[in-house]
């Protein structure tokens, strides 16, 4: 790439402002991370022990730990996924495939999708209030609060698995065919396959939008930070939590610290556990024996 | 004695315990305060489960005249359309002005004030501080603290000239904290915590009465909000068990650890 | 076995292909030759609807299938697709092991013993003669395979599902002569009990292993057949000018 | 598909019951926006006129128009864009290109990505607050806001735009090296016009949670509805402004209601806008001439 | 022009190229033959740093090209190659309009003027026969080619660039006899004062036009040079039993 020797020529100029910005971008994306975490963990680090993590909160947060915010939490990702990662495969396989000649079905399956990505959480929140804890009668529950996040986190979710999906090149899905394999065998054994990194980057997408997310679970999983025993339980999240210190609990604010800190390490933990179970390769192993 | 009332309160005199579920939805300021009396009353009688829900004044009102909460919170006082509903205060917040701490002025007459917030004084200079352009922290229209701080001066909002509009408690305290010329107001509770942890503002007093939570109990202090609760007529035994427990001396520790002053009987 | 009549394939409001009525026997290999771009593979990817995946193409015409229309809504296109085995000109493995390459098309389609896929799979392997090459590496990278190695899979994945016709889209291209030969050999063994079609550029292939021949031609900007028959009637007696040119590499 | 030709095959079951699904989810999909939309658009739509549409919002909303909101809504946008375009371009292209060689800076920046996904907007908000509002003294501005709201969509575009690159082949990137061509052209002529239709679907994403965000928003934008006269102006946000009818001003929802169809109305047009500009195709010609 | 000495290419542990030291001198063609997967296109790809795109290779030895190290980190890559200018196997066009196709490199390698391009693709165009065929759709997409067709882009877009080295691996196995007789005339032509490299597997071909010969055999796992020589000497007197096989068609 660089000049001088035998056949240098100028053009390597650009490669190499290229090369500069690009550092320059992701150094600026993890200068803004160590700005949020640090701050976040100078904060709160010195309030996380054992006990912040295994006892349930008292004094409206600023004692006792967080350990049944943190199994809402689980709980209600858990619903979400649930709910969630069916439906977006089924959509993006609808968006990405069967939808050639349905076009005006797939547009309005779009349009759905690009305003449920716009629609302010506190609309969410009132939608899944209304729907779920009112008309289905599940009230202020975790399963309330899963599924209306689900609703949430389907555009990103749809949008990356419809986008991998279409990126598998048409020649694979020649030959499949060729092979006389039916859609779904086509689909199972070379389209998804071939398509898993680009959904696993929407599955983390969907699981950082879930985790993050306060407004719409304030109104559908609810305030209550006792330990859930069910999914009919109503359970504080994480983020709730968070929002909760830091703005209607006076001298909350280290404990939203520390709390945000267990959150950054739970998302941590999860997507690497996310991203290396799609990345094992398993499904392209099912195909091989 | 107290507990026998209850359960017979209760309806429930033969085995002497008061069971059943409670829903408790509205105000955001309300909710931490609420939730740690509902855990004591929990605690008192395992076979009660009291969901303390926040969502906003409005949503607690809506939703104990639909029915799906038996107790609303409100850090307003009611509405006339909405006489249908019974009010049980259980607290009062004060209302104080904040500067910087590092602000000089000790105390402004309420003439300073409306002519600071309707934008005739701009300088601290004017009124004897320092030479720094005053930044009025003003709250949005709708918050409970707005409409207490308009009534006590007399302001109309569209007269109010803020520089910056912010939304709950902490909010202005924070702004008012990172800006040394700011002037705002908050609720005393927030900000006399804020104060002990280290936060750097100062509450003004007002018509020369100290900004502080004394004050405020002794009912002194000219600017305040109350946090009520509010029920339908036909609410269920229960309900009156926990707005007894909830107005009485057994959680004032409660309410003075969250920084609000119990409501006077 | 199969045969079109008037078929005409159209990519968008160009006809590539226009009215072949054309043969394919069991029992016999029939080699399509004629130059670029006249419609070779147009025509074999209508025979078994593949062309249905293509993005704007349109046919018009018959192509019977055992005397049944493949274009009936009725029928499997799944299973029209096993029986009318194909390979594209350019060789493309699923990005899967070796193995998998093989195995998948056995397991969609019915072979449920995992001992028997293996040995079907050995045995393709061998016919095309690529088992020497990859036996090793049978959980490696299909498409990491040199060019003949991978064109050779394909045409043992092909195989593998035991078709009723096989059509051919030049299967030698990239192969060096033995390769070939070896191919070739297998491919005259096929067609015993088998209707078989290879497009080929090798006119010398095309000479040692056709029994019958078809020879495309550009006409008017379309594709369409412009002499067909018994490859010894063609090769010995051309119909026209034009093909005794092609054939003897004349013109194209 | 059908059976009951000459050449069926039991096997087509399952791909009916595929189709079966995939309509399913589609249509679920459909119909959580209807409710959503519906319920907001009957409560809203009777307020909507061209006063609404014309004036500034007087008496908390409840009175006067959204005229200003909308304003400031489209300038934080703006600014979000400018920000967090070219930067996930750069990151995206740093994460799927230049970091082969540098897996470690690369896992580096995976991590912050992920962690960013999930932060949740409150701290987000104290994060914006902190450093644009007070260290680097821009005050409640809608240049904080649309700083402090790239932060928040860099995810969703960076992964997006990685993926897109990725899935473009490996061999049109070998063939355009065979030619000679830079790092820089192979880029521009061929990767980006490549990726171009899941890039367009990480800015709709992006756009969309730009246009959901409020608690970020509260803290950097601000709440102030003047009309905004410059980018260091305060401004509230549209999602703001439905948050603020619907939570805290009595009486507010009949306008909240309206606010959140405008606000999906917008919704609409922009993304639109943006995928048809990108899908007309430019990019392609560009380089035939 | 370009020469390599003791060149080996391994794909993570597997050697698949070893010590080959080869020589591609200007004004001549050199063949390179043997059978399928014995390293042809690897040794290729080495000589113009392309295998540097591919996963998991390293090579070791050196590769000379005008007496400079290609290896060598001082040089630009983009440079080298699109002096030493390279056609694969499988033709790849990019997405983009016919026309876009070839006049990207000539772009991007500096010719301003859009006259001279639209001059110079239609020159490349004609060179490779594939002018008549395409000039009334140069903005369609080129990826809607037909295998042939696609194959002679490739070679014309590598063209355009002018190359002193070219490296061309099968160029016309998509080809019918007339349009490779075309493309051959041209090699030879541009073999005047350029060094040229082809990889064939058709032997009559490497016979009708080749002036060095290079036959790559697998020796214990690896490929690697068995015979080279002029064409002619190999072709007449082959070194060793195995060529003479080979060259005559016996073995694989
Ligand atoms: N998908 C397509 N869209 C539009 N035109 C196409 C498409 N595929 C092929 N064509 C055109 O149709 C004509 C016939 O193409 P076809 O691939 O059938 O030729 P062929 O006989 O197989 O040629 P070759 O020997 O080069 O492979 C060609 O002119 C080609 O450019
Ligand atoms: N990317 C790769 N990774 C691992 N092995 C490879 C890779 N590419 C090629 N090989 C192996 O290296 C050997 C040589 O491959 P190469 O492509 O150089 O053969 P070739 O002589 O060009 O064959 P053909 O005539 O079939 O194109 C083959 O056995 C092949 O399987
Ligand atoms: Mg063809
Ligand atoms: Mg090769």
């Amino acid at each position: 790439m660089s000049e001088g020797g035998a056949f240098s020529r100028p053009g390597a100029r650009f490669d190499r402002i290229l090369g500069a910005v690009v550092w320059l971008a992701a150094g600026g994306i993890a200068a803004v991370l160590i700005w949020i975490t640090g701050d976040t963990l100078q904060r709160g680090l010195s309030e996380v022990d054992i006990a912040f993590l295994t006892t349930e909160p008292t004094d409206a947060g600023r004692r006792g730990g967080i350990v049944s915010v943190v199994v809402s939490t689980l709980m209600i990702l858990a619903v979400t996924l649930t709910a969630a990662v069916p439906l977006a495969l089924g959509t993006a396989v609808f968006l990405a495939d069967v939808s050639a000649r349905w076009s005006a079905a797939a547009a309005v399956v779009r349009w759905s999708l690009d305003v449920l990505a716009a629609v302010p959480s506190i609309v969410f929140g009132l939608f899944g209030n209304a729907l779920f804890c009112v008309v289905l009668g599940l009230g202020y529950s975790i399963l309330s609060g899963g599924l209306t996040l689900a609703c949430m986190v389907l555009p990103v979710m749809i949008r990356t698995a419809e986008q991998a999906l279409r990126s598998v090149p048409a020649e694979l899905r020649m030959n499949a065919a060729a092979l006389g394999l039916r859609r779904t065998a086509r689909l199972w054994h070379i389209e998804f396959p071939a398509a898993v990194p680009g959904m696993a980057a929407g599955l983390v997408l969907g699981i950082g939008r879930a985790l993050a997310e306060t407004a719409a679970l304030i109104f559908t999983a609810g305030y209550a930070t006792r330990m859930p025993t069910s999914v009919m339980d109503s359970g504080r999240a994480l983020s709730v939590h968070v929002y909760e210190l830091a703005m209607n609990v006076p001298m909350g604010d280290r404990r939203a610290a520390a709390t945000a800190t267990i959150l950054m390490i739970l998302v941590l933990c999860i997507t690497s556990a996310a991203s290396s179970l799609l990345h094992r390769r398993r499904i392209f192993r099912r195909s091989e024996a | 004695h107290q507990e026998r009332t209850i359960a017979a309160a209760a309806g429930d005199a033969g085995s002497g315990t008061v069971r059943g579920e409670l829903t408790i939805t509205g105000s955001s300021t309300m909710a931490p305060l609420v939730a740690e009396i509902a855990r004591r009353f929990m605690a008192r009688h395992p076979a009660v489960r009291i969901d303390v829900q926040s969502g906003g004044s409005g949503k607690g009102i809506q939703d104990v005249r639909s029915g799906i909460a038996d107790i609303g919170m409100s850090s307003r006082a009611l509405q006339a359309v909405e006489s249908d509903l019974e009010v049980f205060p259980v607290a009062v917040d004060g209302v104080a002005l904040i500067v910087h701490r590092s602000n000089p002025v000790s105390e402004l007459t309420p003439e300073q004030v409306v002519a600071i917030f309707t934008g005739k004084i701009r300088n601290w200079s004017a009124i004897g501080g320092p030479d720094q352009p005053i930044s009025v922290v003003h709250k949005a229209e709708g918050r409970a603290t707005l409409e207490v701080f308009l009534t006590h001066f007399q302001l109309r909002n569209p007269d109010v000239r803020p520089d910056v509009i912010v939304g709950d408690n902490e909010h202005a305290v924070r702004t008012v904290a990172g800006a040394p010329g700011a002037i705002g107001y908050v609720s005393i509770g927030t900000a006399t915590a804020d104060v002990q942890s280290g936060v750097p503002i100062r509450l003004l007093p007002l018509d020369g009465i100290p900004a502080d939570c004394e004050a405020v109990a002794a009912g002194r202090f000219p600017m305040s909000r109350p946090l009520i609760l509010v029920v339908r007529h036909d609410r269920r035994p229960l309900t009156d068990v926990f707005l007894r427990f909830c107005r009485s001396e057994q959680v004032d520790d409660i309410i003075t650890a969250q920084y609000f002053v119990p409501a006077a009987r | 076995m199969i045969r079109t009549e008037s078929l005409s394939v159209r990519y968008g409001s160009r006809t590539v292909v226009r009215d072949v009525s054309l043969r394919l026997r069991c029992g016999r290999i029939t080699a399509i030759v004629g130059p670029s771009g006249c419609g070779k593979t147009s025509f074999l990817l209508a025979l078994n609807r593949m062309i249905d995946l293509v993005p704007g193409a349109a046919v018009a015409g018959r192509v019977l299938f055992q005397d049944v229309d493949v274009f009936d809504r009725r029928n499997s296109i799944a299973e029209l697709r096993r029986r009318v085995g194909m390979i594209f000109q350019k060789p493309v493995p699923f990005p899967l092991s070796i193995r998998a390459n093989i195995q998948l098309g056995l397991k969609e389609h019915g072979v449920r013993n995992r001992r028997d896929r293996e040995a079907m799979m050995e045995q393709v392997l061998r016919d095309v003669g690529l088992w020497d090459e990859v036996s090793d590496r049978l959980d490696c990278l299909a498409t990491k395979l040199s060019g003949g190695q991978q064109q050779r899979l394909c045409l043992a994945r092909a195989l593998a599902l035991d078709p009723d016709v096989l059509l051919l889209d030049e299967p030698c291209s990239a192969l060096d002569p033995v390769a070939a030969a070896c191919v070739e050999k297998l491919i005259t063994e096929l067609s015993r009990n088998r209707a078989i079609a290879i497009v080929t550029h090798n006119l010398a292939q095309a000479r040692r292993i056709a029994d019958d021949l078809a020879v495309f031609w550009v006409r008017d900007g379309s594709g369409t057949v412009i002499a067909q028959g018994t490859a010894e009637e063609i090769f010995s007696r051309p119909p026209c000018p034009t093909v005794s040119d092609y054939l003897s590499g004349r013109t194209g």
